[in-house]
């Protein structure tokens, strides 16, 4: 567990030192805070004045109002934590689910590899958000079925990040020591190749995050995703579509709130990608030169 | 090669059968059906029941499926329950629209993400990289509807250049029309898609750059052009096939999004309005065209592939 | 292009060098501090003349060469002066650089399977730089491609012409790099380990070639290799570097003779011989030194028993002086007599068998994978990887497997370890059968039956530490505290020389001989009584290797353990082993006692196996012969029929042809052998004047 | 006016998906009085002028109506127009299977006959006021005999334009009958609808000059239009917004409870968050046009959180009792959406916190077939005819109500619509008097404002608009002013 902080403590520091990736934490940081935080804020997502409606920004309301007069930077705040929640939940779901899938059909081979490959080459063939709404039309509108709708579009890429991780794993010669002192097929899946295959796999979470908040908000921007009054920032972005004339900086602010989410996601998935790459933590890729191998 | 075509053809099929069967099973568990939305909110039990059994909606799910599958292995995918057309006849008028856009958006994204992949990778991690590569995370950060809206908000509602709805128009109907109703949705996937493009064909670029056949092509005195050109593209464009065609088959029916942005007529919006009408012949026809592609698709891209790479047989 | 004013007269003797480095240094400057990695280093080479550049892994070689040609990449900065045929590559601009690479300069990389591009031609990609230097007609270009393949023996050149690199095996490929490097008749080839990646019989072939062709064009060589057998049997000059610098430079006769450097004579000392049965090898201590760290004054001092501490050594970095008339060392104390090695003892011939029950009895092992083809993935033929392998290994007793890459050693190995499944046959561990065991059993009988990876590198968890990776095995069987717990695990390291401070890290925090001593702790944590080794020091510069080798031997003392050493570097099996079995193609073809193998070797392969090697001994290598074997292995799915080796035997008959041999023994040695025409080698066997580099000269 | 012919490009939200006139609903609006004439037809004031009928005669006692046809109307197949097609008319509008919307109308009529092939003479079973006979009339669209049972799919009848072609979900194209019984209309040679899916795309579209006329398209946009100098056309066939109640459900089973939203509306804000503020706000579910309209009403129950607190403690319900349930919300419409969230925040405001059940179309719509709610949104249409045609709407039913089910739970309110339909001349403003207070009192149906529907928002070349009661679009008289 020790050892594992260690790790984590080192990755945070290094990705502190590049400033793309450190402004990216920040703002991320930033954001959740405000999510967590947010009944103790002057906020309320739902205070409806309509006389006050489609007011510009200003003092009081710094990104303006909507069309029944709420405050749309509460209404920002306050979609962050649907965000958030929803990402955190079908990123929890995609990887409980893809992780193991991807590890049996990794390690076995045979019918079993082809059996699960074939359900996630479904999972993978029809666009994640048809198979999503179709999900939520079975679930109903609800914030659970946006969570899960994501999720199961999440889990083909951590089966196959993870099948991949343990085809080149499980011909390495350190799987194979433990195969030949006698560790059992289970060991050898979660003792050994599971801890080596972290990096990619915490990659994938922050990959996927973005995502997930990308198809959130697609799908609330289709009509389908957390029902109102609860703010979520695609529905923020299909109202104020219908203001792009009256109130442009209804669609834009939002807009801009989710983009740099999504974008400090991506830069940080990027920056991680490089430095446990550089660092070798799957010792992949270390071999000297002139070896005879 | 005919062996090969055929096997991957055989693996593909029991995907075909699961999802169909899959997403009717899901369909059926779901509150609503298409007869309300045929006959109003004024509707009478009697012109409900009347409606239901004509469309034989009353029959078990499993017989309403298999009468669907059967017809579907003799090429007929029923008539959609909402407007009575063919199934086919529906998806075939949309066809057309989603494919030019799909071309449309390939194009833009290939001009946009090709030259921008190409001159990072040669100066890696120079001021142009940095610009370059944030230039693709902007174009993949930014939603799609987004980015839709903003150039609305450009095009057509500031320049007036542009229309901000898209209706489909033929290209050989009318060049110029077509043209200037498929730009924005182009547009607005194309700059999605050549960030994807971008980044991974930096990455293959980067990768093949340190390869040791560079050296070894620059160690014969070859002109630099040649060695990016002939040598180092010949391996990038390799893998980058993959994900063109992958991103191809990907628009068929996943630029959902970018239709509903622009109103524009392509299968994935005519597939969101069956699911909430609950039109289900239309529903399944939908999605096993929109897998059929893909599969094409991915079939077409693994024999091109192994046509161009020497080191593939088809075995 | 002008290159008029060079003459050559002869060997070695030239008016004027073809490259001429003057004080070139090289950095790298990436995201920390520049990191120095060629430090000074100054050197001519002469028309006609090979020059090798020895030195262990990290020396500064490769970056050296590239550095000549203008090839290395953007993050290194250089200077000195590199003065190529008149040209000062330094300052040379882009195009001037280009136009000399091909035309002056040709260039050779180590490994085959990747220096070609595999989606062009090889014919193509042969001719290019000619076309792009504007020195052949594009329709020339196709009859040029195969005539250039015909000079370097490569069989049907016009049908391979338009194949691509993977349809070519390795030697084939190398061949073609050469002819590719040659083709704008340069003046300098600079060949950078061309021949590491391959066989010894690959490697005869490659460097006979690369020989005639030199000879042909009159081109001089810069040879680096790691190999000193190689530089004995090839160099006419050598230059030994150590931490980005030249440390010594002189004839190839004299260095060997009269190394006047530490670092050289350590190195001569610490290679194991195929010529001689050295009891012990004498490494040389320590790591060699990365060029972030460089230690101060001679980088050499930390591991040089000459300079021994002596201040002036910490704090001095020597120049390259001329000592003694020929050669040239960068030692304050070059002059000084060595402290004598400890007497070369003799190692005593290896103990007469027990002829009881041994402790590994394999029998006719086969093991076939087989091939899958078709919608149903059909198995539509086999792999024949190992074919009926009969071997034993008693208690206490080394027993090598060699021979060439691909010929089935691996399998053969992993098969008996329980890793791979045995197509037929049987091995029997103290008496039992262990095929076929159930899994339990199975886990029972590899306690006492270890195995030891060759890669260091890929072999351990890298996110364990060192101390769990090597409890694994005692916590897999749940044996962790009955057998000791941490201090056994302190037990085990101290017994492979790794100190007890080295507790919590992580396997990437070793250098390649620490992580080997790790496997090896590991493997011997359940207290086996077999090891089986799988080129436990292949991957391993020759310096750490003859540490590696040194601590096998100890505690194989100490323990009694038996060691079934898979490998293909013939020295060291001689080095290390009490018997040894030549395989080729799946099957043993020989098998004896050490000392009779190599000295009285019966089987044409392992005669041309032995003839190929090369031995690092430049005095002998005018007089001596070496049957360069034509072709490669075959493939083991479709082997030949009858004796399977006959297709590249000197002596095969129509025999040979149909009938498989039996494996039977020779009479008046202590040797089996698998052969219709067993027998000592016959001076008419060995070919006429070899086309050996040797040879042209 | 000197209006050109031309080809009239028309926007609208719906795919029109079936050409059966007697299917009364938003989807085929666009269609109906460009391929079908009626029998009679209204004035926007809502005076009957003859149309397909030549003439037609009340009875003395209001028991049948005699009406002559016009024998010189062909149809678009060519075949004349006779009684026989009348007839084959009615007998589809009688039939509760194939009846649809019609239906409910022909629920007073006994029988009828054709004595010659101009002539049908309608019997009803009890007298009838006129404006309920007009009604009648003013609603049956002849179709073709041989056509009726195919209507759904072909269209068969008579009127100015023909169908030409058709891609699903595209657009509808339609051609001028040559042969049309009107002298000198159509004007146009053809109208072109092409279907949207978007308002904001549809609007666009106008302003970018690829359409010259949008149908049915949102107040908010049609009032940004006008600012820029489109012409926007509101004709009288508004619709009332109402706040149905399931009376037999949960809290709402509590009258006081109920009577409490009448004051909970906050109307104004209704109108102008979901209609931009074209419509007028009412507590009664008649548009300003209709006879039992009472302004006063919307004096007494304006928005009132205190008077609407009081009833809600008289209500004697536990808080918990207060809030368990939902609004059942239309996802699929933005006016919907966003009223249900004012109506929940105003709930808010008094310590009633409601969810939105927010379901997507074919969801929405069985819920609301079934009854299914406990309380949603939905316009109600009629409003500007015969007070008692508000029953053909499902909340306002007499008999088979789906939400409120048979027997009707509130027979004061079934009584009153008896009685208006039953009321002659002093005795008629009484009836409406009753009407509304027992509307308001029962509390099913909160009114909220009136809107407009079939709004037409067209280019400023476009010109010769006719209105229509049911703001149907009627192209006939459109054409080009340049
Ligand atoms: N592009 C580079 N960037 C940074 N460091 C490099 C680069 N290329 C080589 N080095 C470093 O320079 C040093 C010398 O490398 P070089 O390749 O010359 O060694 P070598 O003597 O050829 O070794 P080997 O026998 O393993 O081939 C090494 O420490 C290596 O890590
Ligand atoms: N799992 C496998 N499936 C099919 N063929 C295999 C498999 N493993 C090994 N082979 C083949 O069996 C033959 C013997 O391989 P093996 O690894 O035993 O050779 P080796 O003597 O150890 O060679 P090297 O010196 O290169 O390590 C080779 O031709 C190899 O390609
Ligand atoms: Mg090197
Ligand atoms: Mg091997
Ligand atoms: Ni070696």
């Amino acid at each position: 567990m020790k050892k594992w902080l260690q790790a984590l403590r080192r990755n945070l520091v290094a990705l502190m030192r590049r400033p793309g990736a450190a402004l990216s934490v920040i703002f991320l940081l930033a954001i959740t805070l405000a999510a967590i935080f947010a009944d103790f804020l002057p906020l309320d997502p739902l205070r409806q004045r309509v006389a006050n409606a489609l007011m510009p920004p200003n003092g009081t309301n710094w990104f303006g109002t909507d069309e029944l007069g709420r405050d749309i930077i509460a209404r920002v705040v306050y979609g962050a934590r649907t965000s958030l929640i929803t990402a955190a939940g079908a990123v929890a779901i995609a990887a409980a689910v893809g992780v193991p899938i991807g590890l049996v059909a990794g390690f076995f081979g045979g019918w079993r590899d082809a059996v699960l490959m074939r359900f996630i080459d479904v999972l993978l063939a029809l666009p994640g958000i048809l198979f999503a709404m179709a999900m939520i039309a079975v679930l109903g509108r609800s914030q659970l079925a946006a969570l899960i709708a994501v999720g199961v579009t999440g889990i083909p890429s951590f089966a196959r990040i993870t099948r991949a991780q343990v085809l080149a794993l499980r011909k390495r010669d350190f799987v194979t020591a433990v195969e030949s002192f006698g560790g059992s097929s289970g060991y050898n899946m979660f003792r050994t190749i599971l801890p080596n295959s972290w990096s990619p796999i915490l990659v994938q979470v922050v990959v996927l995050s973005s995502v997930a908040i990308l198809l959130e908000a697609a799908l609330a921007f289709l009509g389908v995703g957390v029902p109102p009054p609860t703010p979520s920032w695609g529905e923020m972005l299909r109202t104020g579509k219908n203001y792009l004339y009256e109130a442009p900086y209804y669609a834009i602010l939002p807009g801009i709130v989710l983009t740099l989410t999504i974008l400090s996601f991506d830069t940080i998935g990027r920056a991680l990608t490089e430095i446990l790459e550089d660092r070798h933590d799957t010792g992949a890729g270390l071999k000297p030169e002139g070896s005879k191998a | 090669m005919i062996g090969y075509v055929l096997r991957r053809i055989a693996q593909l099929l029991p995907v075909l059968l699961i999802a169909s069967l899959g997403i009717w099973g899901m369909l059926y568990a779901v509150p609503g059906g298409p007869v309300g939305m045929l006959l109003g909110e004024n509707a009478t039990a009697e012109q409900i029941a009347a409606v239901t059994r004509d469309l034989g909606l009353d029959r078990p799910v499993l017989v309403q499926y298999f009468d669907w599958l059967v017809g579907a292995l003799t090429g007929d995918l029923g008539n959609s329950v909402y407007s009575q057309e063919p199934v086919l006849k529906l998806i075939g008028e949309r066809l057309p629209a989603t494919l030019q856009l799909a071309v449309a958006a390939t194009i833009v994204a290939l001009v946009l993400g090709i030259p921008v992949a190409i001159i990072s990778a040669l100066y890696p991690n120079s001021w142009i990289d940095r610009i370059l590569s944030g230039w693709s995370a902007l174009a993949l950060g930014v939603p799609t509807f987004w980015l839709g809206i903003l150039l609305i908000l450009l095009f057509a509602v500031q320049l007036r250049w542009l229309p901000s709805a898209s209706t489909y128009v033929a290209f050989w109907d009318n060049p110029v029309q077509a043209l200037r109703s498929v730009a924005l949705p182009a547009l607005t996937l194309g700059i999605y898609v050549s960030g994807i493009l971008a980044r991974f064909l930096r990455a293959s670029l980067v990768s093949e750059l340190r390869a040791d056949y560079v050296r070894t092509a620059r160690s014969k005195g070859l002109p630099e052009r040649q060695v990016v050109g002939t040598h180092i593209m010949r391996n990038a464009l390799l893998p980058f096939i993959t994900i063109v065609g992958l991103m191809m088959a990907n628009f068929i029916g996943g630029a959902v999004v970018t239709e509903a942005v622009f109103n524009y007529p392509g299968i994935g919006r005519l597939m969101i309005g069956a699911i909430s009408n609950r039109d289900y012949p239309l529903i399944q026809g939908c999605i096993v065209v929109i897998l059929v592609i893909y599969i094409a698709i991915n079939l077409a891209v693994d024999v091109l592939y192994a046509y161009i790479d020497p080191r593939i047989e088809y075995s | 292009m002008d290159a008029g004013t060079v003459t050559t007269v002869g060997n070695g003797s030239v008016s004027e060098p073809v490259l001429s480095v003057r004080g070139l240094e090289v950095d790298f400057v990436g995201s920390g501090h520049p990191v120095p990695v060629v430090r000074g280093v100054d050197f001519d080479v002469y028309p006609n003349e090979v020059l090798c550049i020895v030195g262990e892994s990290g020396s500064g070689k490769s970056v050296t060469a590239l550095a000549v040609s203008g090839l290395l990449p953007e993050t290194a900065r250089i200077r000195g002066s590199i003065g190529l045929n008149g040209t000062d590559v330094t300052s040379a601009d882009d195009e001037t650089l280009r136009m000399m690479r091909g035309q002056e300069v040709g260039f050779i990389f180590q490994d085959p399977a990747t220096t070609l591009n595999p989606v062009l031609p090889v014919g193509r990609q042969i001719t290019e730089g000619q076309l792009a230097h504007g020195r052949l007609k594009p329709a020339d270009a196709p009859a040029r491609a195969v005539e250039l393949l015909r000079e370097v023996d490569i069989a049907d050149p016009e049908g391979r012409a338009n194949q691509y690199p993977h349809e070519f095996s390795g030697g084939m490929r190398q061949r073609a790099v050469i002819a590719m490097a040659m083709a704008g008749k340069p003046k300098l080839i600079i060949a950078d380990e061309p021949t590491t990646a391959l066989d010894v019989t690959v490697q005869a072939q490659v460097l006979a070639v690369l020989a005639r062709r030199q000879a042909e064009t009159g081109a001089a060589v810069i040879l680096i290799t790691h190999d000193l057998g190689v530089v004995a049997e090839v160099a006419d000059r050598v230059a030994v570097m150590y931490g980005g610098r030249i440390v010594e430079t002189g004839p190839v006769g004299d260095i060997f003779k009269s190394p006047k450097h530490p670092y050289t004579s350590a190195l001569l000392q610490s290679i194991p011989r195929i010529d001689a049965t050295e009891a012990r090898l004498e490494p040389i201590p320590g790591t060699p030194p990365t060029p972030a760290a460089l230690p101060t004054g001679c980088t050499f001092h930390p591991r040089c028993m000459l300079g021994n501490g002596r201040p002036r050594c910490q704090s001095e970095d020597p120049a390259l002086r001329p000592v003694g008339p020929t050669q040239m060392a960068a030692c304050h104390y070059a002059e000084e007599p060595r402290p004598t090695p400890q007497a070369a003892t003799v190692r005593s011939a290896p103990a007469p068998r027990t002829g009881g029950e041994p402790l590994l009895a394999i029998d006719d092992l086969k093991v076939h994978f087989p091939i899958r083809k078709g919608i149903l993935r059909r198995v539509v033929g086999h792999v024949r990887a190992v074919d009926g392998v009969t071997l034993s290994v008693d208690p206490g007793e080394t027993v090598s497997l060699v021979g060439e890459s691909g010929c089935g050693k691996t399998t053969t190995a992993r098969t008996v370890m329980g890793l791979i499944k045995a197509t037929s046959g049987d091995v029997r561990f103290e008496g039992r059968s262990i095929v076929g065991l159930s899994r339990g059993a199975m886990r029972k009988a590899r306690r006492q039956m270890q195995y030891v990876f060759q890669d260091p590198f890929s072999s351990l968890n890298p996110v364990l530490a060192v101390e769990d990776i090597i409890a694994e095995p005692l916590r897999i069987h749940g044996l962790y505290d009955e057998m000791g717990g941490d201090k056994r695990i302190a037990e085990l390291m101290d017994m492979v020389g790794l100190s007890r401070t080295m507790f919590g890290r992580f396997a990437r925090e070793f250098s390649g001989g620490q992580k080997q001593r790790i496997g090896i702790a590991r493997a011997l944590a359940l207290q086996p009584k077999l090891l089986i080794l799988d080129e436990p020091v292949a991957a391993l510069d020759v310096s750490i290797q003859a540490q590696v080798l040194n601590l096998l031997q100890d505690l194989q003392k100490e323990l009694n353990l038996a060691y079934l050493f898979v490998a293909h570097n013939l020295s060291v099996v001689r080095h290390i082993s009490d018997r040894v079995a030549v395989m080729y193609l799946g099957r043993i073809v020989e098998e004896s006692e050490r000392d009779a193998l190599y000295d009285s070797p019966v089987h044409p392969y392992t005669q041309s196996l032995l003839s190929a090697a090369p031995v690092p001994n430049p005095e002998g290598r005018r007089a001596r012969r070496r049957i360069v074997l034509e072709g490669e292995i075959p493939n083991p799915a479709k082997p030949p029929p009858g004796c399977t080796f006959h297709p590249r035997c000197f002596r095969a008959t129509e025999r040979c042809r149909s009938e498989v041999p039996a494996f039977l023994p020779y009479p008046g040695l202590p040797t089996r052998a698998a052969c219709h025409h067993a027998g000592p080698l016959r001076p008419e066997e060995v070919p006429g004047p070899a086309r050996d580099l040797e040879m042209v000269r | 006016q000197d209006l050109q012919t031309g080809t009239l490009r028309v926007g609208t939200l719906n795919d029109i998906a079936n050409y059966d006139p007697q299917q009364f609903s938003t989807i085929n609006f666009p269609l109906i009085k460009n391929l079908y004439d009626s029998l009679i037809e209204y004035t926007e004031n809502g005076e009957p002028v003859p149309s397909l009928a030549e003439s037609w005669e009340i009875a003395e006692d209001n028991r049948s109506v005699t009406v002559t046809l016009r024998d010189d109307v062909t149809f678009h197949s060519g075949k004349t127009m006779t009684s026989a097609d009348v007839d084959a008319t009615l007998q589809k509008g009688a039939n509760p299977e194939r009846g649809k919307n019609v239906f409910a109308t022909m629920a007073v009529v006994e029988n009828w006959e054709t004595p010659d092939a101009t002539t049908v003479k309608l019997n009803f079973k009890q007298a009838v006021p006129d404006k309920q006979i007009l009604d009648l009339l003013q609603f049956l669209i002849v179709l073709e005999a041989e056509g009726v049972d195919n209507i759904e799919a072909v269209p068969a009848g008579t009127g100015p334009f023909k169908l030409a072609n058709r891609v699903v979900g595209q657009s509808i194209t339609l051609e001028a009958n040559e042969n049309y019984w009107r002298e000198g209309e159509p004007i146009l040679e053809g109208v072109e609808f092409t279907v949207f899916t978007e308002d904001a795309s549809m609007t666009a579209a106008l302003e970018s000059d690829a359409l010259d006329l949008i149908y049915n398209g949102s107040s908010r946009a049609a009032v940004r239009l006008r600012d820029a100098g489109y012409t926007v056309v509101a004709g009288p066939g508004k619709l009332v917004q109402v706040f149905r109640i399931n009376t037999t459900r949960g809290p709402f089973q509590n009258e006081s409870f109920r009577q409490a939203f009448n004051y909970l509306m906050d109307r104004d804000a209704i109108l102008r968050v979901g209609y931009a503020g074209l419509g007028e706000v009412t507590a009664l579910p008649w548009a300003p046009a209709s006879p039992a309209a009472d302004p006063a009403y919307n004096e007494t129950y304006a928005y009132n959180l205190d008077k609407a607190k009081e009833l809600l403690d008289a209500s004697g319900l536990s808080d918990a009792e207060k809030s368990d349930w939902t609004i059942l919300t239309n996802g699929g419409q933005e006016d919907a959406v966003a009223i249900s969230q004012i109506v929940q925040g105003s709930l808010a405001e008094i310590g009633i916190n409601v969810e939105l059940d927010v379901r997507q179309s074919a969801e929405f719509t069985t819920a609301l077939l079934a009854g299914d709610f406990f309380a949603t949104f939905g316009g109600v249409g009629n409003v500007q005819k015969f007070p008692s045609r508000v029953a053909t709407n499902s909340i306002y039913r007499t008999v088979n109500n789906p939400v409120l089910k048979d027997p009707h739970p509130h027979p004061e309110y079934v009584a009153a619509i008896e009685q208006v339909n039953s009321a002659f001349g002093e005795d008629v403003q009484a009836a409406y008097d009753n009407l509304n207070k027992v509307l308001v009192e029962s509390a099913f149906g909160i009114p909220t404002n009136s809107y407009e529907t079939g709004l037409i928002v067209a280019a400023p070349d476009v010109g010769g608009f006719t209105l229509d009661i049911d703001n149907l679009l009627v192209a006939r008289t459109l054409g080009f002013t340049n």
